[in-house]
């Protein structure tokens, strides 16, 4: 059994034990859950500690230089003139990926912790929770297109549920939207991904293939095929690469999400209940930067070099609109969920800058906010658990009344503004440099954008503070009197572990970067080298 | 001799006055009798080519098994009626639009 | 651990590195110490600094005028380039080093008896010993990105120290305005720093600046916009930091903290980073940009001295003063006085710092009366001040010291930093025309008002009759030096500000032993005429202006400006700058209301004001686009899939014989464009 | 002008002016008698194309079925629909028919004009036939033709069919059954 | 006179000779006869014994069908003088033909509403028996009298089942509306036959598309879309959709569940057939664009059924519309005209019915367990019936297509043997099918992510009216859908024997 399929599967097995469980045990289901996440965890642990560095393994385009792999034939459909249809289960990882899924099994534990507040229907809940937890992992981890978009789908229905189940009054709307709005981005990823798979074939069996290692090398394109380099198609008049790399980045930009496509996230978050948001914010939004980063790059470097100015404006229009929407609202769920957006918004910055640092800036953002987001969520639930109340007006004066609570949450927001030393810094600070170098290296990007996402921090600042100010300093008074007052006990040791967890690791990758960059650098090295080599 | 066109034209008269029995008869048993002038315009198409075709005779063979299965079309589609008729008290398609969006 | 040192320097580094450690280990000693009031806390503190504090010494006098050491560490790697993290102990941050430290301590002890029976005595402790740890680190590290990390810390610590009492709303504001101020200059710095980076793909400042590279080859090298990007960001940073027009607002304001708070930030150290900075990023600037950082510093100074001529509020009286000092140095900096520059702030961060603590002692007494008596007055207001000298005479004497070294009279550390600045403010002008005298000019009055703002202070606050009398006469005034925690300080500080310490001439500066540190020395030897006029000038005019306000505050003279003139109120508003910033930017309607109650939005910031409706009326268009554009969008597809669908069931009304109609019209509507086209 | 097309004419004429008629008159039970004097016509129509076997089935089944069952129909759902009787309203064009009406007319144009273009008094194959004699003439008889193609190239359809009537009977005894119980 | 004599004999060998190609219709044959006996001897509650014998007689024709493997694998015979042809197609839908009946047989007594007809069920039995077979005769049908008289067959048939429950109003006038719309369109199909004759000469195809070669466009043509309007009225595709609705919502779900799923199948068969003489390459035929013809059916039946399906609040109804969208996704496999798009559309007819059929089972469940029928009354019926819930959801996710279903395969494979044509050919017909496609695939999200909004996501007050429903028709739902997250694991299973 692979290591990299049994992280993938372990929490389905657990989902299953769950399943068939009698439901008289209910009481028991978050501690299997919590079992699975940690064994997870340790599993992401165990690689992360025998991943190993060097430009020997930076993978990206390079097959053999991917590690703890696995391939597997899997479906063979002959299809006459369609040639085989050769789909592999093939799960890799490289430097990008790692990251990603230490994080993931990181954020899932926390997430499994908060689900101490699923009072209803818990058999269902855990389950699917395990269900959206394999699909998520599997998603970092594959290296076959359709094996990658299998996950990427699966992630849907478990979501879906898990806000439409237990969420709050809009539920039903928050998760159709959701569902429609990432649905229509995966289908039309669908089409291109079959154009994809009929363009490329597998130098060795002459099959056409899904595998995505392959679909980067232009010497894999058929001459005529409809994606190939050397012959310019087009779709509907327009060059045919180009509409790809745009299908497939609007499809990932939902997932981001990167304005205009962001709407579904404010409602998906503030109506999930916390353990989801958390999953949502933590990992979810960083599929999206993964595929962009794995699949948009990777597959079509061109277009990706070519438009790096769009992207670039679409990053840094994310950034401002984000954060001004942020400071917009007084439903602090909101309020984080518009900042996430914000935040993202540098992910994509730091992509389309090209440079090593942008990448790692971007990769190191995804971790940090995973983390943070997660952090800033869970304090969202603990808040909301004790009072269900969210409104930043309703709140004044909780320093007083919750000193740990207001500490992590001081921790929280200035880990978020960019305080140095905390995780966010890092990030943020080598988004910016590479935005900045590009113009003298790659000229992408001209300066402004780079100014207007420092604006971006700026404006983080203000909203971060002008809520901190405004609940949790001054002298007390809450909307519900004194019931609130005996309601809003401070944090208990579960909450505590929880964040304290996470303020550890933000710290550690803020004042130890070499945790991130060491594993992700050799990969970031060879992306750079492939986007420049095209 | 008389040529195909003029039998064409004359089914096909025969037809859309069938056509437009259909679309307005106010009784099922006067829709079915429209359907029952399509056929029968069908046919008569039917046995004016089939008039070149001597030996497979294809026309008439057909004509034949059409005449039957409208036959049996109109055994069926009346004994619906009927029953629709013990239901509705009424057999005019217009009034029994109770199945609709 | 690769290391690139040379051997001798190991034992120093380490030192170094104990000098800024102990005070982040007492912080998080503190951190976890159990009770909120525990006397510990404090010794903890103070011992951690005390230590830091003679290791820093140790480490100056191996460090001064001998080799630089200079040592790092891998810290990670981003692409092929690396980044090392270490320490850079050259004179400049030697000399920091141990101010810092010399500074910090009699503030920690003052605050021990300052802070006692607060509430959150712990809470204060572990901030100030972060706030110490990061400061001291700032002046050492030789990363740009450390230092950029260190340059925000102090700013966070400060934020945390102003905002101290967070149930006061005026201090929450207070430290929130001065943190987002200061994120500004933030931002300016990691810009620069960035395209510094970028350009030179190093982030080592010794490499970076290595033999003295000039502004201009900088430049030379810089692509065109970079180079004026990055100095604007710079020179956003430093007006942050140390508070120059137009991002000075927020210091009066910060005056919110403990006052022993604002004696070490807000006066002797984080406020003068910003002039630090100046020095170690100085070759960056091109002479142009000098010259303006020049002109601003001059201004800010002149602008600060006339506000604080009017200010009753004892606080805001050094706060303004400060910010007018920090303009000296920044001026400094900008004619080339580099050394000057660096003197002056060190002397200031002695002189100005004993200042801040006897207003703390003062307004603490003040405050004991207020709250005996239930006084509906304000502590720290001076007209209600006077006669305290007789109270309080060590105090008192500290005082007299420390605002004479302000005002620059011989015999104090003051005079010999001052007068170097100006003698080479004059020089620099020298033959540059005439609008460059102004600079050396506005110098000269300003010190002129510096001597005449701090007469007024010491008369009414130490002279006269104690003026509460006249509230009611049944004060008993029984208060005094306080005890030894006040007194060692203030006696260690005072003696800090005599110029023993600095040069064994009480009147030349050039023989100021600061001076053999420094690199690019200009105006040491005593070529011309200024070297000797302009001491004398200065400082006979200076008393010629004391006795004058002595004249007027003690005898009651008619004052130096009516009480109703323009030039009285436009100082006492402070030049209405806040007043100025709403009258441009905030609304028309929020401008009449401000006219309405103008006095408490002078305390209220334009500015942030600005900032504020920039960000909140972007934020409610954004919401708007939101709610309405984008989502809305999406809603008029949904109704489109709606419209499509029920025209498809517009058909389903039921009628079989409707179905035939529609059926047979389409087949033959399909045929007929079939067959025409 | 010959025998023949007289008489085509005749039917024809017939045929379509019955047509016409039910499609006109709201009196059911003679549009019923009129619609058999149309199959009476079709059938005329059939002979003059050498069908005679296939008019002897047309009257058989269709006149000597069809029409009776329709009129069974009649008799028992008979209430309403002979209550149209007292009351015909004879208007030929009511509103709601004039859509229908020119739906018609215009399928009829467009098939005319079809005819017309498609000259189909020669298609290939109908010359190919008459060239090799193929065409039938008034002399030979189709009847044992059909009875041979019966037994062979349409022996699978003539099965069919039984089965296929079979299940038409088995479903409409089921329908109009009266149910038991009840 | 007796030209024709000499050729009976070689006729008649014919005949002989193509019996054995013909076993599983005379199994069917025999079958038809042994219920109706079966029928009139026992009578009224003859209804076990027919189903029993229905269901054990189907298993045998299907073992018969797969024996017929062996004639398909060398080269397509024609039977009865090019009656029928057997391909290996034809084959293919025979067997899912059968394997369908026989799931829809023995579901037949599991709806309430249906057992309770009180002439008892064996009448229907005899009746489907004759349908399956006229399917059969459909699927090969490659002669225009063959055509016509399989889909009248079937028509009747189905006329008879949709009427069948004759005391409920709503299952007679469903009746009614079918049995005129279906005359009527078949009228029109026979008209259309008669032209395709008169043009071509011939009612086999092959001489039939060689004469219509030379005929003159236009004639031909309306020749064409007339016929086409009763293959479209089995099809139901746009326009000839109409009835649908009415119709399946009318008719007994068991009934709308064959109709929507078998006839499918027969009759895309004899699309494949009909248009297979067309399509070959060296007949020059230009008269007639099929794929343009199709492709525009195809993206107009697609939106059509899925954006009216929107709207819907009758299970029921829901489901037919959306049986109108699967049909145009269909389609789109169809006008490929290649090899494996038959292959891909086989897969998609399988795996769309597999789930339309536990579809309507599970709206059967539903209304016999709690009596809902429209949306609103499913509401938390998902915790009162937890696998029936679960398994609903499923399966409508594989109506949906999304991973892990076999429906996404079907739609995935539908996508790439359309894709490959487009790549060679740019035709945009065929790219502007593939977006419909994937819009309508969104859209159809729509409406069936309503019933599990209301089983799961809404909590109902009612606590009343729960009764146990049928736990067989819940197995075979959830064997069903097993069989689907198989298929859409290991779609290996299904296509290595297409």
């Amino acid at each position: 059994m692979n290591i990299l399929s049994l992280l993938i599967f372990i929490p389905l097995l657990f989902g299953l034990i769950i399943v068939v469980l009698p439901s008289s045990l209910r009481a028991g289901f978050k501690y299997i859950t919590l079992l699975a996440t940690l064994v997870q965890l340790g599993i992401s642990i165990f690689l992360y500690l025998h991943f190993q560095t060097g430009p020997g393994h930076a993978g990206i385009n390079n097959e053999s230089q991917f590690q703890f792999v696995q391939k597997l034939p899997w479906i063979n459909l002959d299809l006459g003139a369609l040639g085989k249809m050769q789909i592999d289960y093939f799960v890799g990882i490289d430097g990008i990926s790692i990251m990603m899924v230490l994080m993931t099994s990181i954020v899932m534990v926390i997430a499994a912790l908060a689900s101490w507040e699923i009072k209803s229907n818990l058999k269902g809940f855990f389950v699917l929770f395990l269900l959206l937890d394999t699909a998520v992992i599997g998603v970092f981890c594959a290296l076959d297109f359709f094996l990658f978009y299998i996950f990427y789908e699966l992630m849907l229905l478990p979501l879906y549920f898990l806000i439409g189940m237990w969420g709050g009054h809009r539920r039903e709307y928050a998760a159709i939207k959701f569902f429609l709005y990432t649905l229509f981005g995966s289908v039309f990823m669908l089409l291109v991904m079959v154009g994809l798979y009929l363009s490329v074939k597998d130098p060795a069996t002459g099959n056409h293939t899904f595998n995505i290692v392959q679909m980067m090398n232009p010497a894999n394109y058929d001459q005529n095929s409809v994606f190939t380099l050397f012959a310019h198609k087009t779709i509907l008049g327009m060059p045919a690469r180009t509409v790809g790399f745009v299908v497939l980045f609007v499809a990932f930009a939902i997932k981001v999400p990167i304005v205009p496509l962001h709407t579904w996230l404010p409602d998906a978050h503030v109506e999930a209940p916390t353990p989801v948001s958390i999953i949502l914010a933590g990992i979810l939004l960083k599929v999206g930067g993964y595929g962009i980063i794995r699949i948009c790059l990777g597959i079509f470097p061109d277009i990706a070099s070519s438009g790096a100015y769009w992207l670039g404006l679409l990053g840094v229009v994310s950034i401002i609109y984000g954060a001004l929407n942020a400071l917009a609202q007084r439903d602090l769920k909101r309020m984080i969920a518009y900042s996430s957006v914000s935040h993202m918004g540098f992910v994509l910055l730091g992509v389309a800058s090209q440079t090593a640092e942008g990448v790692s800036g971007a990769v190191m953002q995804m971790v940090s906010h995973g983390f943070l987001s997660t952090m800033l969520f869970f304090l969202v639930g603990v808040v909301y658990n004790r009072v269900h109340d969210r409104d930043i007006y309703n709140f004044r004066g909780l320093g007083t009344l919750m000193p740990k609570y207001t500490t992590f949450t001081m921790i929280a927001f200035f880990a978020s503004l960019g305080l140095p030393g905390l995780s966010a810094f890092m990030a943020e600070a080598f988004s910016l440099t590479g935005a900045f170098k590009s113009p003298s290296v790659n000229g992408y990007l001209p300066y402004w954008m780079a100014i207007c996402g420092s604006i971006g921090i700026l404006l983080s600042a203000g909203y971060f503070l002008w809520t901190l100010q405004r609940m949790f300093f001054g002298s007390l008074s809450l909307k519900g009197g004194d019931t609130w007052r005996v309601a809003l006990t401070d944090l208990n040791t579960r909450e505590t572990v929880a964040l304290l967890t996470l303020t550890v690791l933000t710290l550690a990758i803020g004042i130890m970067p070499s945790l991130v960059f060491g594993k992700i650098n050799d990969s970031v090295v060879g992306l750079i080298h492939f986007l420049n080599r095209t | 001799m008389i040529n195909l066109s003029d039998f064409l034209v004359v089914s096909a008269g025969l037809f859309c006055t069938g056509l437009f029995i259909i679309l307005t008869k106010r009784n099922a048993i006067q829709v079915l009798i429209g359907i029952e002038l399509m056929l029968n315009a069908a046919n008569l198409n039917l046995v004016a080519f089939g008039r070149y075709d001597k030996i497979a005779n294809g026309g008439q063979m057909f004509t034949l098994f059409s005449i039957t299965l409208a036959a049996a079309t109109t055994a069926v589609a009346l004994a619906i009626i009927l029953n629709v008729y013990k239901r509705y008290k009424t057999i005019d398609p217009e009034k029994i639009d109770s199945l609709k969006d | 651990m690769e290391t690139l040192t040379q051997q001798p320097g190991i034992l120093t580094i380490q030192l170094a590195l104990i000098a800024v450690l102990l005070p982040l280990l007492a912080a998080v000693i503190n951190a976890f110490f159990p009770g909120k009031t525990n006397k510990a806390a404090g010794w903890v503190s103070t011992l951690a600094i005390l230590g830091s504090c003679l290791v820093s010494v140790t480490v100056f006098f191996k460090v001064w005028n001998h080799t630089e050491v200079h040592q790092q560490w891998l810290w990670f790697t981003v692409g092929d380039s690396q980044f090392h993290a270490g320490m850079l102990l050259n004179n400049l941050s030697a000399l920091m080093l141990s101010l810092v430290s010399l500074i910090a301590l009699p503030v920690h002890i003052y605050s021990t008896a300052y802070m006692k029976g607060d509430a959150h005595y712990k809470r204060y402790f572990t901030y100030l010993s972060f706030f110490c740890f990061s400061m001291l680190a700032l002046v050492i590290t030789d990363n740009l990105f450390v230092f950029y990390a260190f340059w925000e810390l102090v700013g966070f610590s400060s934020y945390l120290l102003i905002g101290f009492w967070y149930t006061k709303p005026k201090a929450i504001l207070a430290n929130k305005k001065a943190f987002i101020i200061n994120r500004i200059g933030d931002i300016g710095l990691l810009t620069a720093i960035i395209l510094l980076y970028a350009q030179y793909h190093t982030s080592d400042i010794a490499q970076l600046f290595s033999n003295g590279a000039t502004g201009a080859a900088l430049a030379a090298q810089m692509p065109g916009n970079a180079q004026w990007i990055a100095c604007i960001g710079l020179f956003l940073a430093v007006a942050a930091k140390s508070a120059q027009f137009p991002l000075h607002t927020w210091l009066p304001d910060a005056m919110e903290g403990p006052t022993s708070i604002s004696a070490l930030i807000h006066a002797a150290t984080m406020v003068a980073a910003g002039v630090f900075l100046l020095g170690r990023f100085y070759p960056v600037f091109t002479p142009t940009e000098l010259t303006v950082l020049a002109v601003i510093g001059c201004f800010t100074a002149f602008m600060a001295a006339t506000i604080a001529l009017t200010q009753n509020d004892l606080k805001r009286i050094l706060a303004y003063s400060t910010i007018s000092q920090l303009g000296y140095m920044v001026m400094a900096m900008g004619i080339g006085a580099y050394a000057s520059s660096f003197f002056h702030l060190v002397t200031h961060a002695f002189f100005k710092c004993l200042l801040f603590l006897v207003a703390g002692i003062v307004i603490h007494e003040v405050q004991h009366i207020k709250d005996e008596y239930q006084l509906d007055i304000d502590p720290q207001n001076i007209l209600y001040m006077g006669g305290l000298r007789k109270k309080m005479p060590l105090t008192f004497i500290a005082c007299i010291i420390a605002g004479f070294a302000l005002i620059g009279l011989p015999f104090t550390s003051g005079y010999l930093s001052k007068d170097s600045i100006l003698i080479q403010s004059f020089e620099w002008a020298e033959g540059k025309g005439l609008l460059h005298e102004l600079i050396p000019v506005g110098a000269l009055v300003t010190s002129w008002l510096t001597a005449f703002y701090v007469t007024r202070l010491i008369v009414k606050v130490f002279f006269g009759e104690f003026r509460l009398m006249e509230f009611d006469p049944t004060i008993k005034l029984h208060i005094s030096d306080g005890n030894w925690q006040y007194r060692v300080p203030l006696m260690f500080l005072a003696i800090c500000c005599l110029f023993p310490l600095f040069s064994y001439n009480p009147v030349l500066y050039e023989k100021a032993w600061l001076f053999s540190g420094f690199p690019l020395i200009t105006g040491l030897d005593r070529v011309n005429i200024y070297h000797t006029i302009i001491p004398v000038l200065v400082n006979i005019a200076a008393i010629l202006v004391m006795y004058w306000a002595w004249a007027v505050y003690m005898k009651k003279k008619a004052l130096p400006l009516p009480e109703t003139g323009f030039l009285f109120s436009f100082s006492y508003h402070q030049w209405y700058i806040d007043k100025l910033y709403e009258q441009i930017f905030v609304k028309p309607v929020m401008a009449l209301s401000g006219l309405a109650r103008w006095t408490d939005r002078n305390i209220i910031d334009g500015f942030i004001h600005l900032l504020a409706n920039i960000g909140i009326a972007g934020a409610k268009i954004a919401e708007w686009l939101d709610r309405n554009i984008i989502d809305g969008l999406l809603h008029w597809l949904a109704s489109l899939v709606l419209a499509i669908g029920n025209f498809a069931r517009r058909f389903q009304n039921g009628r079989v014989q409707y179905y035939l109609f529609s059926m047979i019209a389409v087949i033959l509507a399909i045929f007929i464009f079939k067959t025409l086209f | 002008m010959t025998m023949e097309r007289v008489m085509f004419y005749l039917m024809s004429v017939l045929a379509l002016g019955s047509g016409i008629y039910i499609a006109a008159s709201k009196n059911l039970v003679r549009s019923v008698f009129m619609f058999f004097v149309t199959l009476m016509a079709v059938a005329g129509l059939y002979v003059l194309c050498m069908a005679d076997f296939v008019a002897i089935t047309q009257v058989v089944i269709y006149v000597g079925g069809i029409l009776v069952l329709i009129i069974f129909a009649f008799m028992l759902s008979g209430r309403e629909t002979l209550s149209a009787l007292q009351h015909p309203n004879n208007k030929f064009i009511s509103i709601n028919k004039v859509p229908a009406f020119l739906l018609a007319v215009l399928f009829f144009i467009v098939m005319l004009n079809v005819i017309v273009k498609g000259n189909v008094n020669n298609i290939p194959w109908n010359e190919k036939s008459v060239l090799a004699g193929e065409m039938m003439t008034a002399k030979d008889t189709t009847v044992n033709n059909i009875g041979i193609n019966l037994m062979g190239n349409y022996l699978l359809p003539f099965e069919v069919v039984s089965i296929l009537l079979m299940m038409a009977l088995v479903g409409a005894a089921h329908l109009s059954r009266k149910e038991r119980g009840l | 006179m007796h030209d024709l004599l000499p050729t009976l004999h070689s006729q008649l060998d014919q005949v002989i000779g193509s019996l054995p190609y013909f076993v599983p219709e005379l199994y069917l044959t025999v079958l038809f006869v042994a219920v109706l006996v079966t029928d009139l001897i026992f009578g009224r509650n003859s209804g076990w014994i027919c189903r029993i014998l229905v269901i054990v007689g189907l298993v045998v024709v299907i073992y018969k069908d797969l024996q017929q493997l062996a004639f398909v694998v060398k080269g397509n015979p024609f039977l009865f003088n090019g009656m029928l042809l057997l391909t290996k197609t034809t084959l293919a839908f025979k067997v899912f033909t059968d394997l369908f009946a026989v799931i829809l047989v023995a579901y037949f007594d599991w709806d309430d509403k249906l057992r309770s007809h009180n002439k008892g069920l064996s009448d229907l039995y005899t009746i489907t028996v004759a349908v399956i077979l006229g399917l059969h005769i459909m699927t090969m049908a490659f002669n225009l009298l063959s055509i016509y008289l399989s889909i009248e067959m079937v028509s009747i048939g189905s006329y008879l089942m949709v009427a069948y429950r004759a005391e409920n109003k709503w299952s007679s006038e469903a009746g009614l509306k079918y049995v005129l719309f279906g005359a009527a369109s078949s009228a029109m199909m026979l008209y259309g036959i008669s032209l395709l004759y008169g043009l071509g000469g011939s009612l086999n195809l092959l001489d039939m598309t060689a004469g219509l070669a030379q005929a003159n466009p236009p004639i031909a043509s309306l020749a064409l879309i007339l016929f086409f309007v009763g293959i479209g009225f089995k099809l139901s595709f746009v326009p000839v959709h109409f009835w649908v609705p009415d119709i399946y919502e009318g008719a007994p779900t068991p009934v709308s569940a064959f109709l929507s799923t078998i006839t499918k199948f027969a009759a895309f068969g004899l699309l494949i057939n009909f248009l297979s003489p067309f399509t070959n390459p060296e007949l020059l035929w230009r008269a007639f664009d099929f794929r343009l013809f199709f492709s525009i059916v195809g993206i107009a039946t697609m939106i059509v059924g899925n954006f009216a399906a929107t709207m819907q609040h009758n299970v029921k109804r829901m489901l037919a519309y959306s049986s109108i969208g699967h049909t145009g996704f269909a389609l789109m496999a169809l006008v490929t005209f290649t090899g494996q798009g038959l292959t891909v559309l086989t897969f998609y007819l399988v795996a769309y019915a597999l789930a339309a059929a536990a579809a309507w089972m599970l709206a059967t469940y539903f209304d016999d367990a709690a009596g809902a029928e429209d949306m609103a009354a499913y509401k938390g019926l998902g915790y009162k019936y937890p696998l029936a819930g679960i398994c609903f959801v499923i399966v409508l996710i594989s109506l949906t297509g999304l991973p892990l279903t076999a429906g996404f395969y079907g739609k995935f494979l539908t996508f790439s043997a359309v894709y490959q044509v487009y790549q060679d050919g740019h035709n945009l017909w065929l790219l502007l099918l593939m977006i419909t496609g994937a819009v309508t695939t969104v859209v159809s999200l729509f409406y069936y992510i309503k019933i599990p909004l209301n089983l799961f996501l809404r909590k109902t007050e009612r606590t009343t009216g729960f009764a146990a429903a049928n736990s067989w028709l819940l197995t075979i739902v959830a064997i069903i859908t097993i069989l689907v997250v198989y298929l859409g694991l290991f779609p290996d299973f299904l296509t290595k024997y297409l």
